[in-house]
Formats: structure tokens, C-alpha cells, sequence
């Protein structure tokens, strides 16, 4: 059970081979990564987030996902700061014995931090810089 | 009177214009902090006009409006979540 | 969309890496990772297929994967032969612009994989050896 | 006459004692060459005595114990996979 924020890109698969190194109890990994998308003219992302309470709400989360599901493991990791299309935003990953706990409760990691982790992504493209909206989805996803 | 720093994220930050501050306030919840803020100048009547677009966290934990200021030392507005 | 279906062990990391290499075009990768679980004296792993049809039962899971989701790319390998503890059985990698798709399309690549792909593990341990019986809730999952 | 080549996986390679063999049958589909198998030796009446257990794959395909026999060249059994 890790969370971790920072400025720096990330090793997808170090960190995935680090979580399962060693163990035999583990069935099932899961890994969601969440990619900077051009979706037309897209130069590039600034990723704002609140100090603090981000890694409070991440590890609360985190401590959530783990009192509903069985697992063994988990971790996330979220960036902040300039980023540009094709680079890692952020990754969850959980370990069970199972695949239903592992894909159920990386699901329910994504749900919970797209709505509840203070983080404000600004998206510069040709026609100028604005703050992205939330999906209307996103926040009713925490009502499932 | 209540010392509380304030913080603001993503376009709240930019309407008011700075990433945070600190004030003296006889309010009782962040509802009636707003309302303060709001007659005090034009920027935060803009930043909060839409109040349905506004987040708020007490001293790191999300919060309402309704949420009272007795013992609090932060708080901290934003609008909804876009993570991930 | 790619299947691959060998004896020898895979780089979790650097399929993932390469899955979105020079791509800005994805906004969610999601990835499964099947891992031999030792439940509590397993020694060793026997994992049977019946070559021809493992390729194109996989290649057809993947293609309605494929029709039921907009999916930007897809990635099954699965291991056969001798498998220890710890070891790497398989992955499904699935990417998309959002993360629900790439979420439902590798839970959607795992529950038919389970059983309609033909493979059939048998477990060594301390008291001998026996096939590893299919759980009813991997049957009843294509039901859903 | 056909001639099919059969293919038998898991516990039921191991219960009839080889991965392959080719037959000459009459059977018209795949239930009715099971019949045939079970009548001929002790040892496939035990493999195929729990046919709930039994899947069937005809020319690679998955397919039930009511598909027909014509023009068929492969036909495997084995128990419900367990992949994954």
C-alpha cells in the first residue's frame, strides 16, 4: 500500500515487476495507466494539485480500496507539473489472489481519485489554455 | 474573530488572483465566509458566482459549504476534481 | 491487436512500453497479469494446450474485444509448459481513449479467455498432482 | 466412412493413454462417436463416463456434442479450460 506524488515520469514496468518481486501469494496484477491524450491540438498539460491533501486523499483512498477488497497489494502514483501528449499522467496498480478483487478494486481507485484527489489539469492547444471540466461521469461514478 | 488561511486552485486561483491568503473572519461556516468574501471584492464575487462548480476542503479533508470554521486553520477552494 | 502464445517468459514493462511507444493518441492502458499462486505446498505448474487452436481462439476473443469496444491497441500473450511458483502465467494489455473501454475489454478478455481458451493447468505439489478444476464463476462469467 | 483425426487433452489424454490417434467411423456426429469409443474399450468408457465434464472442439472451433461429423478432419475433447 503506496502512494506516491511527484514531479518525475515514472517506470511502469519497474514499479509493477517491484510489486510482485519475491511473492507467490499473488494471482492477479492490475494496472491502470492514464496517458496525456491529444485529442486534436494539444501542446501540452499543466498539472495543478493541492500540497498535502493530495497524498492525504490518495492514501485514504488507497485505505478504502483496501478495507472492501482482498489485496495484497497496491500502489499509485500521481504526477504534477508540465506534461505533454504521449507521457504518463498517473498509475494504480492492485494484487490479489484473484481477478475480480484486483480489476474490481483498481476500478473503484480510478472512480474515487478522478473525483476526490485534488488535481487540476489546464490543457494549452492553438486555440489557447483552458482548465479541463469535469466528466459528469466522473463524479456520478462514485454513486455506483 | 477566526484566522484561517485560504487556498485556491486551478481558475478559482486565477479569478481571485492569488494562491492564497489569510483573513480574520467572524463567520460561522465556510457558506458565510464566502458571502464575507464575495461583498468584499469584485474578483471574489466572480470567483464564487457559480457556487455548483465549487469544491471545498477543511483543513485537508473535503468538505460543504455548510461546514463550520470553530477550530479550523485552512480552507480551501477549487473546482471539481479532474485527476487520473 | 496481437497474440502471442510461447513457452518462454515476457517482459510485463517492455510490452507496455511498446504498446504505446510513439503514440499520443491513448488516454488509458490497462493491463492483467495472471501469476502462478501457490495456495500452499505447490511445487510446480503444468500448463497444456492444444496448439492451432489456442492461437485462434485468442485471436477471436480479441477481435470481439475489439467490435465491442473502441480499443487504440491490444496485447494477449499466454505462456505454456512447466511454470514454478511466483512466474508469470500470461497478460492481456488493452488501450483506449478512456478508461471505462480499456477497463471492460480486459475484464471482457479475461472472462473468455478463462473458458473458451484451450489451456488446462496442472498443479505438482506435496501430496502429487491434479488438474486444476475450472470454477463454475469462470463459466458463469460469459454469461454476463 | 470417415477418417478423423482425435485429439484428447488434460485428464482425458491421460485416461484414454495417447494425445492423438486417427479413426474410421460411421458416426454421423460427435455424440455418436463418443458411443462408438466408449463400446470399443474399457478405457474411453471411463474417460468420456462423465460427459458434463467433456468439451469438444471440432476443426479447432469449439463445438457441442450434436455437431455433425461430415466433412470434419479434427476432433479434440478435453475438460472445461482452465487458462488464465
Amino acid at each position: 500500500m503506496t502512494v506516491r506524488v511527484q514531479r518525475e515520469d515514472f517506470d511502469l514496468g519497474a514499479e509493477l515487476a517491484a510489486l510482485r518481486a519475491g511473492r507467490t501469494d499473488l494471482g492477479a496484477l492490475v494496472s491502470f495507466t492514464g496517458l496525456v491524450r491529444d485529442t486534436g491540438a494539444l501542446a501540452a498539460m499543466e498539472l495543478e494539485h493541492y500540497p498535502g491533501m493530495t497524498e492525504k486523499a490518495l492514501a485514504a483512498i488507497e485505505a478504502e480500496a483496501a478495507a472492501r477488497w482482498s489485496l495484497q497489494a497496491s500502489l499509485v502514483i500521481h504526477r504534477f507539473g508540465p506534461l505533454v501528449p504521449g507521457e504518463q499522467i498517473m498509475m494504480v496498480a492492485t494484487a490479489s489472489a484473484h481477478r475480480e478483487a484486483a480489476f474490481a478494486a483498481a476500478e473503484f481507485l480510478m472512480d474515487y481519485l478522478k473525483s476526490r484527489a485534488p488535481f487540476w489539469k489546464k490543457e494549452t492547444g492553438a486555440a489557447g489554455s483552458r482548465w479541463v471540466a469535469a466528466r459528469a461521469a466522473d463524479e456520478a461514478a462514485l454513486e455506483r | 474573530m477566526t484566522t484561517v488561511r485560504l487556498r485556491y486552485f486551478a481558475w478559482l486561483r486565477e479569478r481571485v488572483g492569488e494562491p492564497s491568503e489569510t483573513v480574520e473572519t467572524a463567520a460561522g461556516t465556510v457558506a458565510e465566509l464566502v458571502d464575507e468574501l464575495m461583498r468584499r471584492e469584485e474578483r471574489y464575487a466572480l470567483a464564487f458566482a457559480d457556487l455548483a462548480a465549487v469544491r471545498v476542503a477543511v483543513d485537508e479533508e473535503l468538505a460543504d459549504l455548510t461546514a463550520p470554521l470553530a477550530g479550523v486553520r485552512e480552507v480551501a477552494f477549487f473546482p471539481p476534481m479532474t485527476g487520473g
